[in-house]
Formats: C-alpha cells, structure tokens, sequence
C-alpha cells in the first residue's frame, strides 16, 4: 500500500522515493539488510524503517529526502519499459474520462504504467483497471509492479494484442484508454467493451493522421462528442532579475571612468569585458532595478500526443 | 436494467457541444431553457444518453440518426477559404425578427431558420472562419434547442461555467484536472480546502474521497456564507458528514485545547453569492484583446464574448430574462417551479429550522471541533482555489499537513504564486516545488479541413504545486 | 504618401485614421468641405487639415486621435474584401520572406492588402511587389488604394488567377508568398518567378492537408529548409487586481457580523450576496492585497494558419 | 552572371537546418566549424546557395540530390512509436571513441557513422520521441559537417544565436519579427533605438532604413562599449553615416543649446562584451524544467539543453576549444586566421588611431552633436531591447517623438513592462497600448508523421507597443 496517502512510516516491503533533488528521485523497495547508492552516498534499507515519509535524511555527503510515491512523483522516476504519458496528459485523461472510485477502466497499453498509477489511484478501491499489454516481459513486470504497489486487487493485467486479438470485454467498462498505433482498429472492440448504459473512450496519438482515421471511425461508430485537444504544461522558474538603470545625468564618477577607458586601451580589445564587469561593481545597489520574475522555462515539451475524447450513450 | 433511467430528484445535465445546463427533475418543474419554458416531466424514465429536441415548449426525442446530424459542428459549413466570388456590399440580414418568428410559428426546424438566416445574410460569407464559426454557434444555441440528458460530472459541470468564468476564479477545465491530479486526493484522504469556485474544487475532491475520506472546507469566517452550489450540481446533498467547515479566523485558536469554539459556520447550498474573482469590476478590459477584431458588426457577434466576460453583472437572473436581447445570459440552473420557486423552498426549510436554532448551533460547534480534531491530526492534501490572498493562507495551514503530503494553489494571477513560491522556497517547507501554467487547444478534425480551432482560451489560471518536507532531527 | 512616417502634419488627400478607441479606428479619405460622422459626433475634414498626425481632436461629444496610418494599424481599419492576414503572421512573412528595401516580391491573392501593405512598408522605394488577385473588383480596389497610399510606383496590381495561369514572371523575384486554396498548383510557376540566383517562398494555408501536399511539392521541386510554424499573438490587459486577506485571530467585529447575520435571516438568501459586500465594505483596504496584474485576455485567436517556409538556392 | 558568386570579404553563412555561423572570407582564413579547422578558400567562386561537406578539413562541394539527403529531417528514423519487441537492457553505446576515430580515419561518412552509433545503441530506441530527435541532432552536429552557403539575412542570423539566446537577451526570431513591424521602421525612417543585443536589433533596423533613414543609438554613456557585432555579419561597416551614438547619461543636457557636449561615445565591431542580460546568473535554473525528463543518462542527451543556457560561461572561445568535450560550445564567428587573429588585427588598428586620438574624438563630438540635433527635431519611432531597466530610458525619450510614433519594448521580463504600461497610461502619452508575447511552434511534416515539433521554445520574451499621443490645445 505505498500509494496509500494514509501510510505516514516507512516500512520493510515499501515503495518509497528517495528525494536527490528537483524532478530527480529514486525509487526504492525497503528491504532488511539492503544498502542503496546515490550521489550522496550510502543508504542503508534499515535506516530508513521507521522515520516519517517527507523527512530528511542524512547520507554521507548529502541530505536527501524520503518521499511517500504518488502516481505524479512516479511518473517521473519509474523505470521506462516504453515511451510514457505524463502528468499533463494523464490528469487530462483521468478528468475527461469522468474517472472516480468505483469506474471501470480498460486501458491499452500498459506501457511502463505511468498512467495506470494514476487511474488506480483514483478509481481504487471499488473500480477496476483492465489493463492490456502485448509485450510479455512488460505485461509481467507490471503486473509485479502493481501488486507491490498494493493495487493487486484493483487490477487485471493482461498479456494481449487488443488490436488483433480486442478487449474480449463484455459490456463490463465505464472508460476505454487507448495507446495503440492503429487505435481505429480497436474502436468496435473498445465499444463492445463499454457498458450498455454508455460510457467515454479517449485515444492518445502523436501524429495527426492517426487522429484523422480514430475520428472518423468514432463518428461511423455513433460514438458522440468527438473533441481534439491537446494540452501543454509551461513550467516558470523563478529568477531574482537585475536591470541596470542608467543615468540621465552626466556621469560624476567621469575621471575614474576615462582612467578605465585609457587602462583598455593598453589592452587587447577581447579583455573589454572586464571593464563592463567593473562599472558594474561600480554600480550601486540603488541603480539596479531588481524584482522576483516568474520566466518561463526556455524549452518546452512543445508536443506529446493529441488527446481524443469521446462519448457513447446508451447502445 | 440495461439503461439508467432519469428519475424524479434526479440532477441532469443538459449537454451539447461546449454548453451544458444542470436541473433537477421534479414532476410539474418547468424549466427556462434559452428563454424558452419547458416542462421537464417527459424526461422521467427515459434512459440518460437521449437526445431531444424542444419543440414549442415540448421535448421531442430525437432518433440517433437525426441528432448525429443536428449536432454542433457537423454542420459547419464550407470555411470559405475560396470566395472569389463574392461582391463587397453593404447589405446585412435580410431576414426581420418577425420572418424568424413566421417561421417558427409555422413549425420550421431550427436548422431550416438557420440555413435561412445564412442564405439571407449578404456579409456571413465575406467574413473570416473564426466570426462564421461563431456566428453558427450563436444562431445554433438560439435555434436549435437539441440536447443530449446526461448525469452529471465535474468535466459536464465545467462546460455551464464556461460563459462565466468569473464565478469559478476563471479556473479552466485542464487546469481543474492538473489540480486534482497534483492534489494526490484519493479514497479515504483527509483533505483542507479553500473553495470560492461555487463548490466546484470541493465538489471533486469530494467525489475523489468517495466515502471514507475527510474534507474540512477552510472558510474566512464563520459569518461568512460560502457557497457549495455544484455539490448540488454533482448530486451530493447540501450537508454531508465528511466534509467539514473551519472558519479561518479560528485558526490560532486551534493549538489551544481549552478554547471554546465559538458558534459554527454556515454554509448554504443553492444560494447566489459573489464569489467572482475581486478583479472582475476590471474584467471589462478582457474583452477587447482579440488580435482579430472583428469590425462588421451586423450580427452582434460581440457580444458572446462580453457575456463571457461580465457576467457577474447578469447576477440577477429575472435581470437576465427580462432583457429579451440577450439570448445566453441566463444562469445555470436557473429554475421556474410550477407551484414555488427554489428559492421560496430554501426560505420555506430556513423558517422551519428557525425554532431548533439552538440545537443547530450546538451541531454546528460539534461539527467544527470535529474539524479542528481533524486538522490537528494533520492532513494529507491542501488545495487553495479562491479569491483570497494565497500566500498567508497556505503558510498558516502548512502546520496542519503531514510531510510528503501534497499542496496545490491555484490562482487566476501569476503574482500571487510567485509569493506564494519564494515563501515556501524561503521557509525550505516544500519539495518539487512546480510553477505553471498549462495550454490548452482543440481541433477541428475533418476531412480536408482539419486545423487547430479559431477560437482559444488565452488563460486558464496558474498552479503552484509541491510536496511539504520536514527537516527531520535524523 | 500617407504612410510614410515623413509626412507630420495631415492634408486634403491623406488617408488618415481616426481613433475612436483601442482596436477601432476609422480609415478617412480628406477631402475638402467633407463631414464623417463618429460616435462622437461630425468631423469636418476642412478642420483636421493643417493638424499634426497624432493629435487629439475635440467633436461634439468626444475626444477622438487623428493617426498617420501605419501598416498594423490599417490592418485594424481596412475595409475587408476578403479573410485577411495580422500582424503577427504578417510579421513573420516579412521577416522569413528576407524582404528589405530593393526586395522583388509576388504575391497572390492580394485580397484586401493587409499584407501587401506590410510588404510595401519594407521593399519601398526601390524595390516592387507584383500582386495578382483572380477576384477583378477586389483587384480594382486594391489598387486604387496603394495608389491613394502613395505606392502606385512600387506595386503592380494583376487581375489574374495565378493558380490556372500562374505568375508568369521570369527569374525576377526574391520572394513568393501565396495564399491560394491549392497552393500546390503554383510551386512550379513560383519557382518560375523567383531569381536563378535563388529566394525565398512562404504558403499560408488554414489546413493541415493543405500544408502536407504544399510540403510534398516544395520538396519534389527541390525547394529546401522547409518549414511551417504557427505564430499566435497573447495579449496580456493590466487589471488592478484585489485579493482579500482573511483573518487569522477571531473576528473584533463579532457583534457587528452577528447582527447582520441575524438580519440576513429576516430576509430571502437571494439577497445574501448584500451581506457579503457588506462585510468587503468593512474591510479596509489594509486586509486587501493589491498588485497590478497582466492577465491574458481570456479569448483569443486559437488558429490563424499554418506558415510554410521554404528556400530556393540557385537554379 | 546568373548566380552570385562567392568572393573575398563576403561575410557568408554557413547554414543548415536551425543551425547557422557567419564568416567573412578572406585568402589564407582558417575557421573552426565544430572543432574542425577549416580553409574557407575554396568557397570562393563558388555560387550562394551551394552545399558542401567537411571531409578532413577540407571542404567538398556536394550535388543537390546528395545534399538533400543529407540534411538533417529527412533522415529521421522511425518515431518508435510500435517499440513492442524490445527489452529492456541496461547496456549502452557499445561503440568507442576510438571506434569513431578509426571510422573517420577510414574515410567513413558522418552519415555512415551515425548509422553505426544508432546502430550499437542499446536505449536508443527505448528512448522518447523527444529524446531520439535531440540524440540525432547532436550526433549529426558532431558528424556530419554539411552546411549551405548563404548570404547573411536577418533570420540566418537568429540561428547563430539559437544556442546563446542570452546574448541577444532571448530575443526570438518571431519576437523580433513583431518587433519590427510595430517599429514601423521603413526606407527614411529616423530612429532611436536601444540595443544590447549585439548590435542585432540595430542591424535589422538599419537594413530597413535603406540609406536614406538615421538611427540614433542610445548608449547608457560615452566611455561604455556597445557590441554592434551582428552588423559585421549582416555586411554592413561598423561606422556607417546614417548611425550615430548618443550617451543616455548627456540627455538632460541635449535642451541646453550653449553646452558643449562632452566627447563622443565609443562603439566596437567584433569585441565581445557581456551583453547577455544581468540575470544569466540564474540562468542555471532553466535548465531542469521540461516536464519530460531524460532518466536514461546514456548519452549525456541534456547537454544540449544546459549550453544552450550556460553560454555565457564560455564566453572565451579558447576556453571552449579546451573543453574537448563540449562539441557544441563554439561562438558565434570564431575565427583563426592563418596569419593573425581577428583581434590582433583590431589592436594593430587601434594603435593606428592613437596619434590621431585628438582628430577622432573632435569627430565624436561631431557625430554627437548630430545625434543630438537629429534627435531634437524629433524621431519617428523608438525601440528598445535592452538590459536596462525600460520604464526611465521610454519615459525620457517621449519627448524625443514626434506624435502619432511608433514605439517598441522588448523585455526578456514581463514585469518590468507592465511599468512601462502602466507609466505611458497614467501619462496619457500613448494610444492602442499592447503588451504580449509571442506563442511560436514548428511542426514535423511527414507522410503519417504529422505533428507539431516536439521541442519548443517556451519563451521569447515579452512586447510593449504604442503609438504616441499629444494632447493638441485644439
């Protein structure tokens, strides 16, 4: 039950997350005996047992912190098997598909699983997530995966190629997820796996092509609502910013600055740079202008996949 | 049984692309529906999913068949990307209120109107994709009353803001599920938060908690009413008994176990408050930005932006109704009862609990030291969505989670995050500290036209996001 | 000559705009003994001619601006034949078109002369923009217009549909932009036009499909660095913006709140909104937080068109 | 002669896909192109527009088709979007430095070379999308020195600088191009003009006033350097006529015709002063802030990313030659000359000009006190992009427009914008006040690959554009 926001002391046989820095973290199953390396140094599994999730830890030549997993901070540290959804995508996923406890999911495919935290977390522990994937030693790794993540009951996990072989899902779904190459392919099996009483489907596609195709087919299909997105996250840093004032008054400080301009002159023009950087030491602190600036992060993920949503009433 | 079925007292949401309305089905109910009365009684035991068209103050069901074809955006018309025929006259429609009336009262679809409208308008085809995609849209909602019923959900419940984003801080419907997302609510949480979205942030942690989880509601003061208007909207009663409210300005007291709580807070369900953003007296600037001004101002296309925008002055919704010229400006769940307005029916309950006010006032002081209790035991999430100043709030509660619990702030401004960042940063009280906004756009995919939509939202509010540490004493 | 940033003070025959208000402007011919009615009352003409460009002007019932037009501004003003093109593309047209004084450029359609416009600004006076528009009115407006803006000498208007007949230009041009519904019908009689030494070809296209066959020809018929990109414009408006402090110690004005609560109690909760901006009323501007906020405008224009870009080297 | 050809003194581009570097061309001239030393000789002669390869630092013209094939986009490899047959392996590049070596030694293509890395690379197709894109551009950089030879554009010039936006303070292309178009700067224009961004914004400026216009200049003061280097690159001298300097700190002084103005400013071609916006030092925190974050450290992929941001450390080209590792780090227009370096040469001018000192400041004066008369009969638009603080350089310099002007800010920041607008409004000194930015993406077009690039720039900066105003006394 690692996931469990109820769990506050780590424990032998837990998953937890240990904290090196910004959207850099390791995942970690607490056993007895065990020691862990990171940058900081040794960790030993024992140390660990008993102290708080979310407090510090001392290695040799560091701090780092032990963080409880949630499906968010996973995403970004689980083991890639495949390409993965992120959290931008996924919260859109779980929205849109009007997810909550007790929905029926039939997700394909498994991939590494970052989005199957995050649909368990939210249909647990009434729902159920079937789960599909045609790569073998991916479909076993996930499923172990889950189940020390102690979402065993929540979860069917399924070796198949739904796009031969469908969901073989009998009226059984609230949402369908698709991750597939030739998601129209699987657009009747996906129908045929929604409740009769309705349900919604989402496909996820990086090119626009395969957009086209999965659109047309939900339209034949009678699926409705038929909406396109695409949804980025544009992150901003924080920067405490300097802008030099200049002054519109003659400079005082006119004899020191000549003194510089002949001392530059006996130099090779490259090194002109320090004397920039020595009327900036000049400059006081009441000649800059400064203020806390919310920049955003010079690159972007400028494209994952388009999202496409849609609905199918009663059939 | 196969199909639900919509029931008396059952919330239901009238959907269409990008528009939805909620109502409560009550036998006798009528209903105000794009200025038209409507009785609701034919929809009791049909299955949720149906589709119906209003017919001079009649539902009509509507076969799957016809309503694929009546839907939004299927009919859009020819982009007119080629219009090398047309002449630059000045004429405008052709078509008088009184032939539109003609025709409706003969019976004419409202498709039909439209197509008249557009085969009359000289200008409609000399304008550009993005005012013709609005035009359609404006004409559809007025001419078309088809709807699909639905039950209730938060991502439904987003699209009847969608014309007043004031009243839910301008919070958009990606922003709402990063915010969910990054909040790591789940069954049995123990959530705080602050809500002046007309319940909307509660309502969907509330789903999220399902039934063994807690949510305390942290509300400015006791006094003050908050509204919880969508946990109607999503179908949970007014009063639940995990959630719970706190007023803030009770919080010092919380550490001191022999202080008496003073009189509990009230809260109210269906009651209108001004719970827009304070910055709306100033979102008249919003409307004039679109680089593509629109100049021909034949069909009043304006004015589906500035609706939009200032709807905080359409508050009053007998307002609303009586200016016959603004055909979207009603509000949601707006409701005309048969025997008695809601509204009398509220007045009729607070009367009847007038006499027990004692004994209520007892519940309410148990109810908000259970509360305390609560916090005291530390919470799992805090979610801040409000109109209030963030960054004193989220430092007072930061003492109230546990560590590795998960904190999200939302705000329609940037600055105030950035507060809120530099204290969190300063006070070392968080960690994977994420500032952001996300961007949002739909496309239209169709054969040999398929492109990003015209229309876009330029904001949808900023998130603040991180994860409460302790230094621990190793 | 009314757009050359020369000309200061305005006289009988300029094309001067008069601002009523952001993004509304009024596009005037003056002419001597003439009236323009404005939302502010009648402008005599007779009146602005002798004023300096930039002027604030007195009518019955309002200040109104007499502007030189520039090309961004006649972009909000011009009368619209056709769909046009803004700034933010147009910028980007000019400025990856390479176009600079001297610059040969065609272009087709000419539409309403957004862009042409734009183009002239950078070519003039040595350069020369051939524009063709299939549409014989539209073409016969546009080049009065140019001819009363003062660029008769730097522009050839032709009636002709260039996706049938094609430019018929030979080898003289630097710079091609199209903006056709079939784009790809005039890459060869675009190649044609452009220099043997080589240049540069823009396509505006609303569509994706369009975009993909423009691309397959650009690259059949050897143009290189092929490029499409969107470019959208966010406008941030500046609002006084107010947020409440709440109170962390219980309220001093207890009584007070108690009073009014009970009052409320008297009284349908319809009108409750009154006793919340009663209780803001209360509240000193001391409990507000105060900042100027740049806030996006909440619409804006999601999809102009794609923009393709691409070289020619010599040939 | 139909093609341009090649000759001494040209400043040429060497240019493939959003990569650029500018050299001028001169007999004997070596040059590094990715840390490969190459005579530029052969180029002479040649026509613009013509490809070549870098074949053991000698340069071999390719054949259209050849070249085609070879630029980078058309080899991307299969997205891996169908990745299901592959394990999941810890093991990397099985390929060695020597290895590569060895290859090149043999002749081997870069084409051939990357063939085999991608070929022996274990997690290169477990990688995403995003990450394949940024492995194949790296290793094409590195390998595969193929490049087309232009004449310098405002927009090859943006390129130069895509991997140092500091330096021209994240001025992007887009951003420049809105730029110039609100300057509504043209053929005579008289112009004022801010610039710490290497002389860019100058040099755009100056290519649109033909020889007919003024641009002054605006130097915070006399004795401090201006880099004005990228109109070496667009081919203009670093005197020209029609551009003076005017010192920001003589400004007062400018209404006071009897005083003498002080000696004129200085102004340098090629020096590279630290022109990259005071706040580089923060720089570093833009680095981690993609939300796809590489695990997978196989290749040192992030690289690219943290020059890109860093720059400015590595200011000095010779300390990038050093770092053997840090393929990418050249600057813009590094040069070493067979005979003499670059900046030799300008010393041998400098000490030229020194018994001369007294003639050449008198001239300064000269210039200045143009500047200043240009000024004082007024401009007709005002552009600043700079790394001062905006609002009191805009606010001096209204008095300096003529009304009915063009004015442009730029700013990495929006903040200090906000100042400006807030400032021109209370003043009333301004009309259609705009403040944006500019959202820019590129898309991948590819039969049944169609989608929009997945890197993007998340910023370009910020515009504030006006038109200024006077109240006439009627």
């Amino acid at each position: 039950m690692s996931f469990d926001s109820s769990k506050h002391i780590v424990d032998y046989g837990d998953t937890v997350l240990l904290y090196i820095g910004y959207d850099n973290m390791l995942p970690v199953v607490i056993e007895e005996g065990k020691t862990h390396q990171t940058k900081f140094g040794a960790v030993k599994h024992d140390e660990l047992v008993g102290k708080q999730f979310g407090t510090r830890f001392q290695c040799p030549r560091g701090w780092i912190y032990i963080l409880r997993p949630t499906p968010e901070l996973w995403t970004l540290s689980l083991p890639h098997r495949t390409q993965i959804l992120y959290t931008t995508d996924i919260s859109m996923v779980v929205f849109q598909l009007d997810l909550k406890p007790g929905s029926i999911v039939a997700e394909a495919g498994t991939g590494s699983g970052s989005l199957s935290h995050a649909i368990l977390r939210t249909i647990a522990p009434t729902g159920h997530l079937h789960t599909f994937e045609f790569h073998k030693e991916r479909s076993e790794k996930a499923r172990q995966e889950f189940h020390q993540h102690g979402h065993a009951e929540c979860v069917t996990v399924t070796h198949r190629d739904v796009c031969g072989d469908g969901f073989q899902l009998d009226h059984i779904v609230d949402a369908v997820f698709l991750d597939l190459p030739k998601p129209w392919e699987c657009i009747t099996s996906a129908k045929k796996a929604i409740k009769k009483q309705g349900g919604r489907l989402c496909s996820f596609s990086p090119c626009i092509e395969q957009v086209q195709r999965t659109c047309e087919e939900l339209s034949a299909q009678n699926f409705t609502d038929i909406v396109t997105m695409e949804c980025l996250a544009r992150h901003f840093n924080l920067q405490y910013a300097k802008l030099q004032n200049v002054s519109f008054e003659p400079n005082k400080t006119c004899l020191e600055t000549k003194a510089s301009e002949v001392e530059t002159e006996s130099e090779p023009p490259v090194k002109k740079s320090s004397v920039i950087s020595s009327n900036k030491d000049k400059v006081g602190d009441s000649d800059v202008h400064q203020f806390t600036s919310a920049v955003p992060a010079i690159n972007m993920p400028g494209h994952t996949g388009f999202l496409t949503f849609a609905t199918l009433t009663y059939h | 049984m196969e199909h639900e079925l919509v029931k008396e007292g059952d919330q239901v949401v009238f959907h269409r692309e990008g528009w939805s309305r909620v109502f409560q089905i009550r036998k006798k109910r009528q209903v105000y529906l794009d200025k038209t009365k409507l009785d609701v009684d034919a929809l009791i035991g049909q299955p949720y999913g149906s589709t119906f068209e209003v017919d001079r103050g009649k539902l009509v069901k509507v076969e799957a068949a016809a309503a694929k074809q009546l839907a939004i955006g299927e009919t859009s018309s020819d982009p007119g990307m080629d219009n090398r025929n047309l002449l630059d006259l000045d004429s405008n429609q052709r078509m008088s209120k009184e032939d539109i009336m003609k025709m409706k009262d003969e019976g004419a679809t409202g498709q039909k109107i439209i197509e008249e409208l557009i085969e009359n308008s000289e200008t409609f085809k000399m304008k550009t994709e993005f005012s013709q995609a609005k035009y359609l849209k404006k004409k559809k909602k007025k001419h078309i009353p088809v709807f699909t019923v639905m039950r209730p959900t938060p991502r439904l419940v987003m699209d009847i803001f969608s014309k007043d984003p004031a009243k839910i801080c301008y919070l958009r419907g990606d922003s709402l599920s990063q915010l969910l997302s990054y909040s790591n609510v789940m069954y049995g949480s123990r959530v705080g938060v602050v809500d002046t979205c007309q319940g909307l942030v509660l309502a969907c942690l509330l789903q999220r908690i399902g039934d063994a989880g807690k949510i305390v509601q942290l509300i400015p003061n006791s006094t003050n009413a908050v509204c919880r208007q969508v946990m109607d909207y999503l179908g949970f009663p007014k009063f639940l008994d995990n959630v719970y409210s706190f007023p803030l300005d009770e919080l010092s007291l919380l550490n001191d176990e022999t202080h008496n709580l003073s009189p509990g807070s009230e809260t109210c369900g269906n009651t209108e408050t001004t719970s827009v953003c304070e910055t709306s007296a100033a979102a008249e600037q919003l409307e004039e930005t679109t680089s593509d001004t629109e100049r021909s101002e034949g069909h009043g296309q304006g004015s589906l932006i500035s609706n939009g925008n200032n709807g905080a002055a359409t508050q009053n919704s007998e307002e609303a109704m009586d200016n016959t010229e603004t055909l979207d400006s009603e509000m949601p769940g707006e409701i005309v009862d048969a025997d008695k307005t809601d509204t009398e029916v509220k007045v009729g309950e607070k009367r009847l609990l007038g006499p027990n006010r004692e004994r209520q006032r007892q519940q309410r002081e148990e109810r908000q030291r259970e509360a305390g209790e609560i916090m005291k035991e530390k919470l799992d999430s805090l979610v801040l969505a409000c109109k209030y100043n963030p960054t004193p709030i989220l430092m007072q509660m930061l003492t109230f989670l546990h560590p590795s619990s998960s904190v999200v702030v939302y705000c329609q401004h940037l600055e105030p995050l950035v507060e809120c960042y530099t204290r969190v940063k300063e006070n070392h009280a968080g960690l994977q500290l994420k500032l952001s906004e996300t961007w949002y756009r739909e496309y239209q995919i169709l054969p040999q036209r398929t492109h990003p939509k015209i229309n876009m939202s330029g904001t949808g509010g900023y998130l603040f996001t991180f994860i409460t540490s302790q230094r621990s004493s190793d």
